[in-house]
């Protein structure tokens, strides 16, 4: 493989945090047309680089050369300057602005001094027609979904042609549709001969789309790889895990038993007479495309939104829900998608955040034993191997996966009889998913039911006992174990829908 | 629904509002509310809160808070007054003092800005210190003591009109328009909601938030000087205690204005409504001469109440 | 001038007024007249309304042991008991302006507020008289703010003596401004619009004074609009001589400043003084306004 | 490094300030300042805003902000001494009073709770509305006018001590030991800090979030309540004025404490830090006898630069 010049060099580059060394003697060299994967599991100090090289944070030590020039001093302004940009994490819009601001963010199109709002409108509604995303620019991101939000801060790469591209997990968001225009942008940016940098704990993903992979562990660079001496995912796991990963869906078969949660004709504003049922030691999975309808049903049976009408049975009896602790007394969890707007207390500690709905268990007439708050809280931060300085961290200096397994430590310790997971392991590296699956045969054991919503096809073929298929927020279909193929799956989740433009999202 | 018929429609809410008390009003005082010179007195009445305001919903859109702005009020009234008065040692060019009472004004708002983004004092305290520090030096310099025998023509502004309506009234109108303007269709508009609304996303795309900052807080201080000199040429005097308790005032049409005190979001004229409203429960009690008491009780309820019905039907149609 | 001079703390409402200024100004022209006699400190919350605030300024100048304490007490209790802790300590205490009960004290000056207002009352109706209205129709009555005893006394001794001078005059129901002249200009304004019939203003205090005035001036309306203030301060000696205001009644508080501080000398030295020394009411219009610069502007006095 | 460890030492900063202050003072007065009068003197006189200032510490923990308090203090102190004076017309027992007078501070702050929660108003306005409409409600009740005739009793408790310190001190000491115990220990505590970090994410957490701010509201009007109790005591008459302004200097403390406006983030050991801060300057101001305009100057500019130091301080260890 031949690519162009060296455009970003980093020389043994550390950053500490008060709690942990987040990059430890960093070297890394990308050139121009280069897709470079950054791999690693959670914590390992990926989107902290990725903020060094665009001054988000400003390293301790080490050296940060760009196209020969060493970047003494860094900020956002300057590296933008530069030509660096990145698609960070966290969604980073600007929530009360319209679409089209955002994608114009810090250089609007102006005619002398002033904004030219038509101009900004028609030039961005052009440009994401010519990339196919399909989104009305005048309105205000806070109508939009993450997804949509996280679709304008990618568009944006192409559109600013920059000569570095970092992309920090894009794709933990997006639809699938979404994601193929994802992967059309960054061949364009190849193309043009932008660098480009890519974090993704999808290894497929990363094996499909990048030239050259380097693994992260624990702050260092554990090696740089071509995708074609690897070979194969397989390969790489060890390389990041530090052992290798046997059966990832292992799944023990446990007995089946009786009904713990019934939902009779379900309506809603979103979905339309949804009927399902999970059993003891069972694993419903939930299928459809995104906007399907399947987070607004999971949050109607939890309480979280209200509901039409419709029947709602656990344990054979027929419960009223009307607020999120309702279910929870009867039983009922759900583990959010949204782990940033609806999972962390984002300023308080992980015992906090883990302890949030499991109180009851630590506390004695009234007043909460510390000790065994920690005791209980070091126990799941063990478990799901969750990478802290200290319980008592804020969680919001945690990396993005770890925050997510905090919100899901938060839901196994409180193990109510059925558990909804809503897109549980978004964000989370290959080990740990391994861990949590490893979980849910606990949970089984126990003669508890999951409901698992996901996206991710494999995951949700290789976990699932059923699947049930939400199409246009309608029931497509049934699948049992036996029938499960991508292939089928996909065309049931199309069934209810009509437009063209839709089943293009499926293929 | 599209963002910006929603925020037309936001509005709407308020001049519901409004009118419902305009029309109250007019038939409670038998016309008097509505004549024309009641009309006008309100809204010059109105207009030193109003000009206050603009600055004030800059710094409320930025998330931030503003209670200096009473003090800089008072020291530009001040400062225009020392240097100006016939009684005092200087005697200086009513323009010059103009400028320089404004440019006293700026630089307390520098200072805001600059404790506030270098310093990171929280907006509130940065600007609780300096309305007790400017006031002190509005109290040192003037000794306490009201100082009088200003020029007759910056007295005789407050009287003034044009086309019938009050030159303290079209000073409003004017900076409310322009103002409006500036946040719609400037770079410092936009970078003011952008900062406002997630200032993290706004330094990752490369906007300068300190400059920005310090921008916002200029312009605040420098509303505050202006409408310093419009309440001078109302009292005709440079008086210690002028402008104090404006911050209130200030804040309240603001997010009766439909800004959200956590930032990003807010409108100028919103806020101007907002300020009418205020003025309106004021004039409407004193024309209907209810007993002060009752009538401070009634104006905290109508203040809850107004929001509560802007929420209302906001939610009612977006919900 | 070698031995230690006696500690005299003077404490006031508030800074933030000319009125206080005065007093200040005449506990200073005291100072000077003592030639080294006494030292005077003065101590004072930003606003009348930080009653509580004086209080802790009182116990903290108790702490510093002065010889004697001058206090415009903002409240007629609640420096009750530090006060008489003070007295206790053989600290000498002089009330200016305001009461205070339950307290022993060395002596009392004051001005008596109802009698204050009652004048302006009378002066009211000489004016009207004057201007050859009949006494009939309405006034606006503009008070600074609402729950401040002296000015409730002012207000109280103005609508009773009004009563008995002139049954047929009505006096609105009070608004109040926050002590803010431009508040108080719009009240005027507003009242003016809502009463057609509306004859003549009362105003408690200087800067409801300044207000009521402006709006007289700006639409001048000296000659429909009589008006009396309370107290004084440049704009309303000025609103005097263009007859935006018919008379001002005032107090003497260079003399609560001077004599507060004589009394106090004269405590340390165990020379007798009165229980009440009622430092008077004044009232000047038009025609005596040259002759009474003295107590309309007690700066011109000032000696140091 | 633990989070309890991290804001033991975030007060420390605020501890280390306090003491700079001390000692400067301590030298300045020639030891006046740290006379064990003195200090006591301090802790009274910080003991009212110290109290109004733990109710805010909850409010500003969940994200709002409480314009009311001031208010209720007034509105507690005037029901007692309307209730008690021997020169009205009802003569109740005083714990009778008491009762009442806090019963209905309560309310107060329940209306508020139901005006932000139910009414959606933010808390900026509902508690704006409820300041006006309270004062008036104070102001009409005693028709502006100072009700005196308390107890003896009740009067003495302001001078009262116990083992030397003021027993208006030991309500505040005690009530913030208990609070803080509160905070930190029971439900109660973790709901507050849950919801003012996320509420929604608290709401999926089955907390509910209507009677958790009922709670809350009712608890800081309680608290102002108390204050206003003892604020009579001290004033030894129900006044109307009484509590004017008192919010600002509680938002003060809470902020100075090292609690965020926007919610989460508070403690009520910050707090009574705050509060000896804010009494330390004006007490340090009296015993120095300075001018007290340059005082007025001088306290603007320390509270600006006591959050400037410990935001720096803070800064330095973790950034
Ligand atoms: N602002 C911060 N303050 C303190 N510690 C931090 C901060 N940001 C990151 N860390 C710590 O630095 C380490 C690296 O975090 P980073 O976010 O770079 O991981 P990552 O590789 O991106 O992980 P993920 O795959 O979960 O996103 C983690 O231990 C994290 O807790
Ligand atoms: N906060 C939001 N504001 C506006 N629209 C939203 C929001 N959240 C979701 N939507 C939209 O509502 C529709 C239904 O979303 P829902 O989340 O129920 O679908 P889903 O099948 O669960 O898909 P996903 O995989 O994205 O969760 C989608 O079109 C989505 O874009
Ligand atoms: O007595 C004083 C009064 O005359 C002045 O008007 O304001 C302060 C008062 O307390
Ligand atoms: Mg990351
Ligand atoms: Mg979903």
């Amino acid at each position: 493989m031949s690519f162009g010049k060296e455009i970003l060099r980093l020389d043994n580059i550390c950053k500490s945090f008060p709690a942990v060394k987040a990059l430890d003697q960093v070297n890394l060299s990308v050139r121009a047309g280069e897709v470079r994967g950054l791999v690693g599991e959670n914590g390992a100090g990926k989107s902290t680089l990725i903020k060094v090289v665009t001054g988000a944070y400003i390293k301790d030590s080490g050296k940060m050369i760009f196209e020969d020039k060493e970047v003494s001093r860094n900020s956002p302004i300057i590296s933008k300057e530069l030509g660096i940009y990145a698609v960070y994490q966290d969604v980073m819009v600007a929530q009360d602005l319209s679409v089209a601001e955002n994608f114009f963010l810090g250089n609007q199109p102006k005619r002398g001094p002033f904004i030219d709002w038509g101009k900004m409108h028609r030039e961005s509604k052009k440009f994401l027609e010519e990339i196919e995303v399909d989104i009305d620019v005048k309105r205000s991101i806070k109508e939009l979904s993450a997804a949509e939000g996280k679709m304008i801060t990618i568009a944006k790469a192409l559109w600013q042609n920059p000569k570095l591209v970092i992309f920090d997990e894009p794709t933990a968001v997006l639809t699938r549709n979404e994601t193929k225009i994802l992967f059309r942008i960054i061949k364009n940016l190849r193309e043009k001969g932008s660098a480009i940098i890519y974090i993704s704990h999808n290894l497929e993903e990363v094996f499909d789309t990048c030239d050259t992979v380097t693994v992260l562990k624990d702050g260092a660079v554990v090696g740089t790889y071509t995708t074609e001496e690897l070979g194969s995912v397989e390969k790489l796991i060890p390389l990041m895990v530090g052992r290798a990963i046997e059966e990832m869906y292992y799944k023990k078969e446990v007995a089946i038993g009786q009904e713990l949660l019934r939902v009779e004709n379900l309506s809603g504003s979103k979905f339309k007479n949804i009927t399902i049922n999970v059993k003891a030691g069972e694993i419903l999975g939930i299928f459809g495309l995104v906007g399907a309808g399947r987070t607004d049903i999971a949050r109607a049976i939890f309480g979280a939104d209200k509901f039409d009408k419709g029947k709602i049975i656990a344990n054979g009896k027929e419960i009223s829900i009307r607020k999120p602790k309702d279910s929870l007394k009867s039983g009922v969890g759900y583990l959010p998608e949204d782990r940033r707007n609806q999972g962390t207390f984002a300023q308080q500690d992980i015992e906090f955040n883990v302890n949030a709905i499991n109180l009851d268990k630590v506390m004695k007439a009234g007043i909460l034993n510390y000790k065994k708050a920690y005791e209980q809280t070091k126990e799941y931060v063990d478990k799901l191997s969750i990478k802290i300085g200290s319980v008592y961290q804020k969680v919001s200096d945690l990396s993005g996966g770890n925050q997510q397994k905090v919100v899901i430590a938060r839901w196994l310790c409180r193990n109510p009889d059925v558990l909804i997971f809503d897109e549980p392991t978004a964000g989370i590296d290959v080990g740990t998913k391994a861990e949590i699956y490893r979980l849910f045969n606990e949970i089984l054991n126990q003669e508890k039911g999951i409901i698992l919503i996901s996206s991710y096809l494999p995951e949700l073929i290789g976990l699932s006992d059923r699947i049930l298929v939400i199409s246009n927020g309608m029931v497509a279909g049934e699948v049992e174990r036996k029938d499960f193929s991508e292939e089928y799956l996909l065309t049931l989740a199309m069934k209810n829908i009509v437009s063209k433009e839709k089943i293009r999202e499926a293929v | 629904m599209k963002s910006n018929q929603r925020k037309a429609f936001a509005e709407r809410n308020l001049l519901i509002i409004l009118a419902v008390m305009a029309v109250y009003l007019t038939i409670a005082t038998k016309g008097n509310f509505s004549s024309w010179d009641n009309i006008t007195n309100l809204i010059r009445q109105s207009s030193i809160n109003g000009v206050v305001a603009i600055g004030m919903t800059l710094i409320i859109i930025t998330g931030g808070i503003d209670l200096s702005v009473g003090s800089i009020v008072g020291l530009s009234g001040m400062v225009y007054a020392l240097l100006t008065s016939n009684r005092g040692d200087i005697q200086m060019a009513s323009s010059l003092a103009i400028i320089l009472a404004l440019g006293v004004s700026a630089l307390i708002g520098l200072a805001n800005g600059v404790a506030v983004h270098n310093g990171k004092v929280p907006p509130f305290i940065a600007t609780l210190g300096m309305m007790t520090l400017v006031r002190g030096i509005v109290m040192y310099s003037s000794s306490g003591r009201m100082i009088s025998g200003l020029p007759m023509e910056f007295r005789e502004f407050s009287v003034a009109t044009m086309l019938g309506i009050p030159a303290l009234a079209w000073t409003w109108i004017f900076l409310a328009i322009f103002m409006a303007f500036v946040l719609k269709y400037t770079m410092y508009g936009r970078n003011l909601y952008a900062i406002g609304s997630n200032i993290e996303a706004a330094r990752l795309s490369g906007i300068n938030i300190g400059s920005n900052l310090y921008n916002f807080y200029v312009t605040a201080g420098l509303f505050s000087g202006i409408a310093g000199l419009m309440l001078g040429t109302r009292m005709a005097a440079g008086v210690p205690t002028g402008g104090q308790g404006y911050e209130l005032d200030a804040i309240a049409s603001v997010v009766i204005g439909g800004a959200s005190l956590s930032g990003g979001v807010g409108s100028i004229f919103g806020t101007a409504l907002g300020a009418l409203i205020i003025q309106t429960l004021r004039n409407g009690g004193n024309l209907l001469g209810v007993d002060p008491f009752i009538m401070q009780i009634i104006i905290g309820a109508i203040i809850i109440l107004a929001v509560f019905f802007d929420q209302y039907l906001k939610g009612r149609k977006t919900g | 001038a070698d031995v230690e001079p006696y500690d005299v703390a003077f404490i006031i409402k508030a800074t933030d007024s000319d009125f206080w200024q005065y007093t200040i100004v005449g506990a200073k022209n005291a100072e000077l007249d003592l030639k080294g006699l006494v030292k005077v400190t003065v101590y004072g919350p930003p606003s009348e309304s930080d009653i509580d605030e004086q209080v802790a300024i009182l116990e903290n100048v108790v702490s510093t042991k002065p010889d004697a304490i001058v206090i415009a007490s903002t409240s007629a209790e609640a420096t009750s008991l530090v006060l008489d802790g003070a007295y206790k300590q053989g600290i000498k205490v002089i009330l200016i302006d305001n009461f205070v009960y339950d307290t022993e004290y060395n002596s009392f000056l004051a001005t008596n507020n109802k009698v204050g207002g009652s004048l302006a009352a009378e002066k009211l109706v000489e004016s009207l008289e004057a201007a050859g209205k009949p006494l009939q129709g309405k006034i606006g009555l503009i008070s600074a703010m609402a729950g401040v005893p002296v000015l409730i006394e002012r207000d109280d001794g103005f609508r009773d003596k009004l009563k008995e001078l002139a049954p047929d005059l009505e006096v609105l129901s009070t608004r109040y401004v926050d002590n803010d002249i431009a508040v108080a200009a719009n009240a005027t304004e507003d009242l003016l619009t809502a009463n057609p019939d509306l004859i003549g203003f009362f105003a408690d205090n200087n800067h409801t004074g300044d207000g009521v005035s402006r709006v007289i001036e700006e639409r001048s309306l000296q000659d429909k609009i009589i008006a009396v203030a309370y107290d004084s301060d440049p704009q309303e000696i000025d609103a005097l001589r263009s007859g935006a205001l018919k008379a001002l009644i005032l107090q003497d508080p260079h003399g609560m400043g001077y004599k507060g501080v004589m009394f106090a000398f004269m405590a340390i030295n165990g020379e007798p003084l009165p229980q009440y020394y009622d430092t008077g009411v004044y009232v000047v219009t038009k025609e005596n306004l040259d002759d009474s610069i003295w107590i309309l502007d007690p700066f011109s006095r000032k000696k140091y």
